[in-house]
């Protein structure tokens, strides 16, 4: 009921707009009668205080494992004893992939491909691309079973609807998941950066720290409804809200840019000026810096991620911006997982990889001119196989 | 239950109706008794189809009252008028040709058994249908759509039959019958009438009214003008009450013997899929009546010459030039033009003015970037020079009489100049007024030159127009008649009568 | 005409395009199947042909309530968030008890009829073209799902998940719910008063109107048994997944994707002909597609391209195939 | 304020192409003038300086992607067709400008030309398809737009490569500086203006009265002369064409992305319908349908000033699209 009150103002506002025309005065529908029209709105039902402060924690933890490769690295490690899954090789590997519909999980899913050329003792290494359909991703865990493989790794679509098909496919083969987790402690372990809140509060921790008392903020999300991004701005909101920093609009771009560049465009007409840009991913943050470069105001405060074309900008721009990652090297490391299992060595469980943050300091060393402009910098991949034209790079 | 005959099955008292503020029908008093043949005549426009519509719960009246055997009704639905007992046949096929006859004869009043459709009893009530209208070469159970154009006017009536209906409307019922059928319609409404069902026949070919009819109702501008019975009326004295001043319907003079100028257009052993090889030679300043049964072949001929189905084999020339003609469009080039049969199907563009109706073919084969003053001037003088009567040149096609529709057409191809003119059954559909004024612009066209050639089921038009007639059956030329032959003679080589030899295509 | 009339009598069907996505069907799976093999794998493993059938079904329920939509000349752009919502209120209303199954199940169908209530309506009394008046109520579906949900939501009791996840033999529940669906809306087609009222309604509006059918209320019942059948997919979705899922419909494309498998499946898109087998036929032969290039580990964005060529080339096919029998037809007539 | 907007609707009236005729009648676009009109003034009331002519030009170079597109889709729709695949077009033609330029300013024009090329190129396939093999054009241009999808994704291996030069991305973002008054000019604004009055004056030519026709009555324009299979497949060029355009002002004004066509397709045809032109062909004007791409950019232009959330605004767009459309037809009938 709560949720459809503000539905059917608008609605209302709609057919006063639309029908009656009547608009003059529709005060009623100011910014406040939406809930993301002022301050944050609602906590979302995502969000669990714990994990949200284990996670902050996290963040100044250090990591154990070899310094240079952080897709081995894990943060406080509690490990599991995995001598049951001992088995010889050669080995047939599967992986439920949600998709690859977006540039991120393209440059995942290449990496995850190197690191199987690395090890000859993988023979077969079977994938099932599930389309970023729940049904099909569960159909697709069962066809996979189906396959004799020794170990599954999988990527979950979303968390609540694959928890069954894991469960079964548990009883069956060791299990990883990475990325997004599932509602089951059955898979052998899971495996992910710090997550999505340590990535929304040091965005949200950046812009209070540059802007000024008051200043204005916009909040970019992609879509609503993904679990990892209701995380990163469930943590953006508590830092907001504990700020002074007024927080005018929380908007969805369904990460296109021209829809972005128009919002942007739209709040800068409405309120004059904006001062900081928080973002739940990076795929937009160029178009929404080019807004205000096209509005001709000052680039403001912005929060991005490592894509390429925002790290070039933000190079030649000077812009005043941080980029927290979501690392695409986590993909490389179920492949090393699952391959420990096998042998029989313990693994951390949950497997908590370190998640890096660029800043002005040390943004240089991320910057590729030759790779893509959606190509995410943490990748850990220079060192792959067939790098860097695989990843489109020349 | 037979009502007396005294007391009227179908009595309409003060009928009116308007549509978008316009007056189509106003007070119409209207008695229909069982076993009566009751003729329903008008201009095009007079408001027939909209009083039809109204008996038939197409339309609801504005004002007046409807009484079915003395007891008032009102007919919200063409479901209510079924159910009460008043079936009408349309003069367009109302048949699906994707269902076969019986879904069809049974479409929203299918026997059910258990609540389900009963496809037994559905299909035997369809044959015993079928046989009681003396057609067993249909069968229940065919796809319409696989009909001919006659068996599928047999299914319509009998479509109607189905109801039981005690009154029945007819609109235009032999629109689409060749004359051999319309015989087999005659036996049909008279055995009806026997059956004590009272009829409502619209017509405008006033052979039919006299023939069948016991009681006439002419209608003009949506009003009454006199109800009268069939003994008393003359032709004359109907067509005066229908267009309201004396019009003894003479064909125009014909072209004087001999004046026939050079061959415009001949055909060498000309065939198709639907034609056997032809040989016709048609000359400039004669009108050639193409006299035949339906799917004799006739409207392939024309179609062929047209390009619309063009010969397979043969050759065609104009004015002594061999020509390939493939497509409707290098016909219009080549200067034919085709007034087709089916004005709304292939015709018109409803939805479009009358002027750009007009003006389609030259901006179809002659486009401009640039609209064309001079273009439309000349269009609009073709209008007002064949008498188009409407609200003004932007109007909507659709909201012109048959008349006026087929008028613009014939502006359009004027305006193109053509050599040779095909008509198929130019004046189907068309009331007594306008059928004069094109008979007119028919002969015209022949005496400026053009070659011109007439198809026509009725028969004193075919042979009160032409300066020859040529008879085709089953695919074929079968004769050639001069001026003014009988039609009897024409009937002969069209039924087969006078040569049975043919075989079949 | 009397081959014809013969034919007739002997009740042998005339020729129509419905027939032909059996032997398509049949193609696929024979030129899949060997692909398969020699790849190494095998189309018609236990394993594969569970999950071939298990997505046959969702998409399969959809389609044929898709195809008395277009039957009838109408279409319906709005099953996918249909999907979407009734998913989330059978999970949100069983909230993982048992006894909520029932109740639960009831408001779904009360839901998605009144949705599909709601587009009948618009259709025959506003008079809006199905397109718009279906992708409008899906837009309104789809902002009350963004608004008010932020992911997956709800949960379904052990004892409903068992729609989802049981199966006898190699050929799981909800495929046989799907044919049970299938059947339902055949038969109702075939010997219903109704059923017979709507294609003609399809065929030609105004015969079947001046036949006396009440065109309006065909319309709108049927986009209610459309609507029902989205909703039917939604508990099945639901049961699936054990939960509610806001994007489950658009990100399954069940809305374009179910008239691309009527089409498939030899209906014709502007009404009045063509049948529920034929859209099963259609619903294999996609699953078919997905299935062997699953096995294969084609990419999915190759597969769809494959996709798009079929569904053209099918329909050209049948179009060919039509104009063929028509032109006889006309042969015929003169 | 409503005089000042009311005064260019005769002029746009009379500038018409086409079969719209003033007053409520189908096709009319006196309707949507009057949405759009109310619309303006909301906007008015809400943001005053909307009317400056620097935002008001600003506001127009967003809009005008859609508009052409809108301008695009008319000419397929007025012909009695559909283009499904626009949308999928425009991605494909950003994601293959910025492969092939990757960034080289010398790249552009070249790139450019091979992009409306390639615009064409698709409508060409889309057109005979549809008329040659007489596929429904609902179907050919959904399967265009899978074949589209999947092609791209494949071809780039599913991550946009390469970059847009700054010259490439000049018409989409920058303008004409230091114009008196008017501030910036955009380019965007300019293109737009030269497709529009090319549109208008292609509908006010003997080619635009033959399109209406062969929409209203294809067998009536073939007997009558006119060249229909080409008439329509010349409508899809058009639509390609501009489809290109849009995507070169959408690359230019966003960047590179996978997004950037999404659901273009049915927004496009909203914004048409909006326009008060009729699906299935033959009634309708282009100029109603430029103006309704307007109204709906103006919608949600309004709606983000009102504070509705981005989640709600495709509810309002729904509803307001279905009460735009249902007064629309009400009108008529009364």
């Amino acid at each position: 009921m709560r949720r459809s009150t503000p539905f059917l103002l608008a609605v209302c506002t709609a057919v006063a707009v639309g029908v009656v025309g009547c608009t003059s005065d529709v005060p009623g529908a100011s910014p406040s009668a939406g809930p993301s029209g002022a301050g944050t709105g609602e906590t979302s039902k995502f969000f669990v205080q714990a994990d949200h402060d284990n996670e902050l924690a996290l963040r100044t933890k250090t990591a154990t494992g070899p310094a240079d490769k952080p897709w081995e690295q894990a943060l406080d490690p509690k490990t599991v004893d995995t001598a049951k899954y001992k088995k010889a090789g050669p080995y047939h590997l599967c992986f439920s992939n949600a998709g690859v519909g977006n540039p991120w999980r393209q440059v995942g899913f290449k990496n995850m491909q190197a690191e199987v050329k690395l090890h000859p003792e993988i023979k077969t290494f079977t994938v099932a691309d599930a389309e970023s359909k729940d049904d099909k991703q569960i159909s697709d865990i069962t066809d996979l079973l189906g396959k004799g493989c020794d170990a599954l790794i999988v990527s979950p679509n979303t968390t609540a609807t694959l928890t069954p098909a894991v469960e079964q496919a548990c009883a069956k083969v060791p299990v990883i998941v990475f990325d997004r987790g599932v509602n089951t402690k059955c898979p052998v372990t899971f495996i992910n950066p710090i997550g999505g809140y340590a990535f929304g509060a040091t965005g949200a921790e950046f812009l209070v720290e540059k802007v000024k008392p008051k200043g204005k903020i916009l909040a970019l999300r992609i879509l609503p409804g993904v679990d990892v991004l209701e995380a990163r701005w469930g943590a953006a909101k508590v830092v907001f809200d504990k700020s002074d920093l007024d927080v005018v609009g929380v908007e969805f771009t369904d990460g296109d840019a021209a829809k972005t560049k128009t919002i942007v465009t739209n709040y800068l007409q409405r309120f004059g000026d904006i001062d900081g840009i928080w973002m739940d991913a990076g795929a937009t943050a160029v178009a929404a810096a080019e807004a205000f470069e096209d509005a001709g105001k000052p680039f403001p405060a912005i929060v991005g991620e490592d894509q390429q074309d925002f790290l070039k900008m933000w190079q030649d721009k000077k812009l005043t911006a941080i980029a927290p990652t979501y690392p695409t090297y986590q993909w490389r490391t179920p492949v090393i997982a699952a391959l420990k299992i096998l042998n029989g060595e313990a693994v951390a469980s949950p497997w908590k990889l370190p998640q890096p943050t660029i800043t002005s300091d040390n943004l240089s060393q991320y910057v590729q001119a030759d790779m893509p402009p959606l190509h995410y910098a943490m990748c850990g991949c220079a060192t792959l196989p067939g790098y860097p034209k695989d990843w489109g790079g020349k | 239950m037979q009502p007396d005959s005294d007391q009227p099955l179908l009595r309409m008292r003060g009928v009116g109706k308007a549509f978008f503020g316009v007056r189509v029908l106003d007070d119409v008093d209207l008695d229909l008794h069982p076993g009566q043949v009751h003729a329903l005549v008008g201009e095009n426009g007079a408001g027939k189809s909209t009083l039809m519509k109204i008996a038939s719960g197409v339309y609801q009246p504005d004002a007046g009252t409807l009484e079915l055997s003395g007891k008032p009704v009102t007919l919200p639905h063409p479901r209510a008028a079924q159910a009460a007992g008043i079936g009408i046949i349309h003069q367009e096929f109302n048949l699906l040709p994707e269902r076969t006859v019986a879904e069809n004869v049974f479409l929203g009043r299918e026997p059910l058994r258990r609540g389900l459709v009963d496809r037994r009893a559905m299909h035997a009530r369809t044959a015993e249908l079928l046989a009681g209208v003396g057609e067993t070469a249909i069968a229940p159970q065919t796809r319409v759509g696989r009909l001919g154009v006659a068996q599928q006017q047999v299914v319509e009536i009998v479509k109607a039959l189905a109801l039981d209906a005690r009154v029945l409307i007819m609109d235009e019922p032999t629109a689409s019958l060749a004359e051999h059928e319309v015989e087999l319609l005659y036996n049909l409404v008279r055995r009806l009438q026997q059956r004590g069902i009272g009829i409502l026949y619209v017509s405008h070919r006033l052979t039919e009214v006299f023939d069948l009819s016991g009681r006439i109702t002419v209608l003009k501008d949506g009003r009454r003008v006199t109800t009268l019975d069939t003994a008393e009326a003359t032709p004359d004295t109907l067509v005066r009450h229908m267009v309201g001043r004396e019009l003894s319907h003479y064909f125009p003079e014909r072209a004087a013997p001999g004046s026939a100028g050079a061959a415009r257009l001949q055909l060498a052993a000309a065939g198709n899929g639907r034609l056997r090889p032809v040989d016709l030679e048609l000359r400039s300043g004669e009108v050639l009546g193409i006299g035949g049964l339906q799917g004799s072949g006739r409207s392939a001929l024309a179609r062929a010459v047209f390009g619309i189905d063009g010969f397979r084999t043969g050759q065609m020339l104009l004015d002594g030039v061999p020509v390939r003609v493939r497509s409707p469009r290098q016909a219009v080039r080549a200067g034919i033009a085709y007034v087709t049969e089916d004005r709304k199907g292939e015709g018109l563009a409803l939805s479009q003015s009358v002027l750009d109706n007009a003006l389609l073919a030259q901006r179809a084969v002659q486009p401009r970037w640039f609209a064309r003053a001079a273009r439309t001037t000349t269009v609009r003088e073709l209008l007002d020079a064949v008498e188009v009567h409407a609200a003004g040149t932007g109007q909507e096609i659709r909201y012109l009489s048959g008349g006026n529709q087929q008028k613009v057409i014939l502006a359009r191809w004027l305006a193109m100049k053509p050599r040779v003119l095909l008509f198929d059954e130019p004046t189907r559909g068309i009331d007594v007024g306008a059928k004069a004024a094109i008979h007119d612009l028919i002969r015209r066209l022949a005496d400026d030159g053009a070659a011109v050639l007439m198809i026509s089921s009725e028969l004193p038009e075919l042979i009160g127009m032409s300066d020859r007639i040529v008879v085709m059956r089953d695919g074929a030329i079968a004769g050639e008649l001069p001026a003014g032959a009988s039609e009897e003679a024409v009937m002969g080589l069209a039924t087969g009568a006078a040569t049975s030899t043919e075989v079949p295509a | 005409m009397s081959t014809e009339t013969l034919r007739a009598r002997l009740r042998l069907p005339g020729l129509d395009a419905t027939n032909g996505v059996w032997p398509a069907l049949a193609v696929a799976l024979i030129v899949g199947g060997t692909l398969v093999a020699l790849d190494g794998g095998s189309l018609f493993s236990e394993s594969s042909t569970i999950s071939l059938l298990q997505r046959a079904a969702g998409l399969g329920i959809v389609a044929v309530g898709q195809t008395i939509a277009i039957l009838a000349g109408s279409l319906d752009l709005s099953v996918a968030y249909v999907i979407s919502l009734t998913s989330l209120v059978a999970a949100e209303t069983m909230a993982g008890s048992d006894g909520m199954v029932l109740p639960a199940i009831l408001l779904v169908l009360v839901v998605s009829a009144v949705i599909g209530l709601v587009n009948g309506l618009l259709i025959t009394k506003l008079r809006i073209n199905a397109f718009i008046a279906t992708l409008g109520v899906g837009l309104l579906i789809k902002g009350y799902l963004e608004q008010g949900y932020a992911g997956p939501a709800g949960s379904v009791p052990v004892s409903f998940q068992h729609l989802g996840y049981d199966r006898l033999g190699p050929v799981p529940l909800s495929f046989l719910l799907f044919a049970a669906v299938a059947a339902a809306v055949w038969f109702t087609l075939r010997s219903t008063r109704y059923g017979h009222h709507l294609i003609a309604t399809g065929g030609d509006l105004d015969v079947a109107r001046l036949s006396g059918v009440r065109t309006d209320r065909v319309l709108i019942r049927t986009h209610v048994i459309c609507s029902l059948c989205a909703g039917i997919a939604g508990l099945y979705l639901a049961s699936r997944l054990g939960a509610g899922a806001p994007r489950v419909g658009a990100e399954g494309g069940y809305d374009l994707e179910s008239i691309a498998a009527v089409v498939l499946g030899g209906t014709v898109l502007a009404g009045g002909r063509g049948g529920v087998t034929g859209t099963v036929g259609g619903v294999l032969l996609l699953a078919v597609i997905d299935g062997v290039f699953n096995q294969l580990e084609v990419d999915s964005f190759f597969k769809q391209m494959v996709r798009g060529v079929v569904i053209v080339a099918a329909v050209a096919v049948y179009a060919l195939r039509l104009r063929r029998t028509s032109d006889r037809r006309k042969a015929a007539v003169a | 304020m409503s005089t000042e907007l009311a005064t260019p609707a005769p002029a746009v009236a009379s500038g018409l192409g086409g079969g719209g005729r003033s007053g409520w009648g189908v096709g009319s676009i006196r309707p949507v003038l009057i949405i759009l009109a109310l619309l303006l003034i909301a906007v008015g009331i809400r943001q005053p300086d909307f009317y400056d002519p620097p935002v008001l030009l600003a506001f127009l170079k967003r809009a005008a992607p859609l508009i052409i597109l809108a301008a695009g889709q008319y000419f397929v729709i007025v012909a009695g067709d559909f283009d499904l695949s626009v949308g999928s077009l425009v991605t494909a033609e950003v994601v293959i400008a910025a492969r092939l330029i990757d960034g080289d300013p010398a790249a552009t024009w070249p790139v450019i030309a091979l992009l409306l090329g390639f615009g064409l190129l698709i409508g060409l396939v889309n057109g005979l398809v549809t008329t040659l093999l007489q596929v429904p054009s609902f179907i050919t241009t959904l399967g265009m737009y899978l074949v589209l999808v999947g092609a791209v994704y494949t071809w780039t291996g599913g991550s946009p490569r390469g970059a847009l030069s700054e010259e490439f991305r000049m018409f989409g973002r920058r303008g004409i500086d230091g114009v008196p008054v008017l501030g910036q000019l955009p380019y965007a604004v300019l293109v737009l203006s030269g497709v529009a009055v090319l549109a208008v004056l292609a509908m006010r030519s003997d080619f635009g009265k033959v399109l209406l026709a062969v929409g209203d009555n294809p067998r009536a324009a073939r007997v009558t002369g006119a060249r229909t299979a080409r008439v329509r497949t010349i409508a899809f060029l058009a639509s390609g064409l501009l489809a290109a355009v849009a995507a070169i002002l959408l690359g230019g004004f966003g960047g590179v992305s996978f997004q950037v066509g999404q659901g273009l397709e049915f927004t496009a045809i909203t914004a048409v319908v909006l326009g008060g032109v009729v699906l299935g062909g033959g009634r309708g004007s282009v100029a109603g349908a430029m103006l309704g791409a307007l109204t709906l950019q103006t919608l949600l232009t309004l709606l983000n000033l009102l504070g509705v959330s981005g989640a709600l605004s495709s509810a309002v767009q729904g509803l307001i699209i279905l009460a735009a459309v249902a007064v629309g037809t009400l009108r008529r009938r009364t």
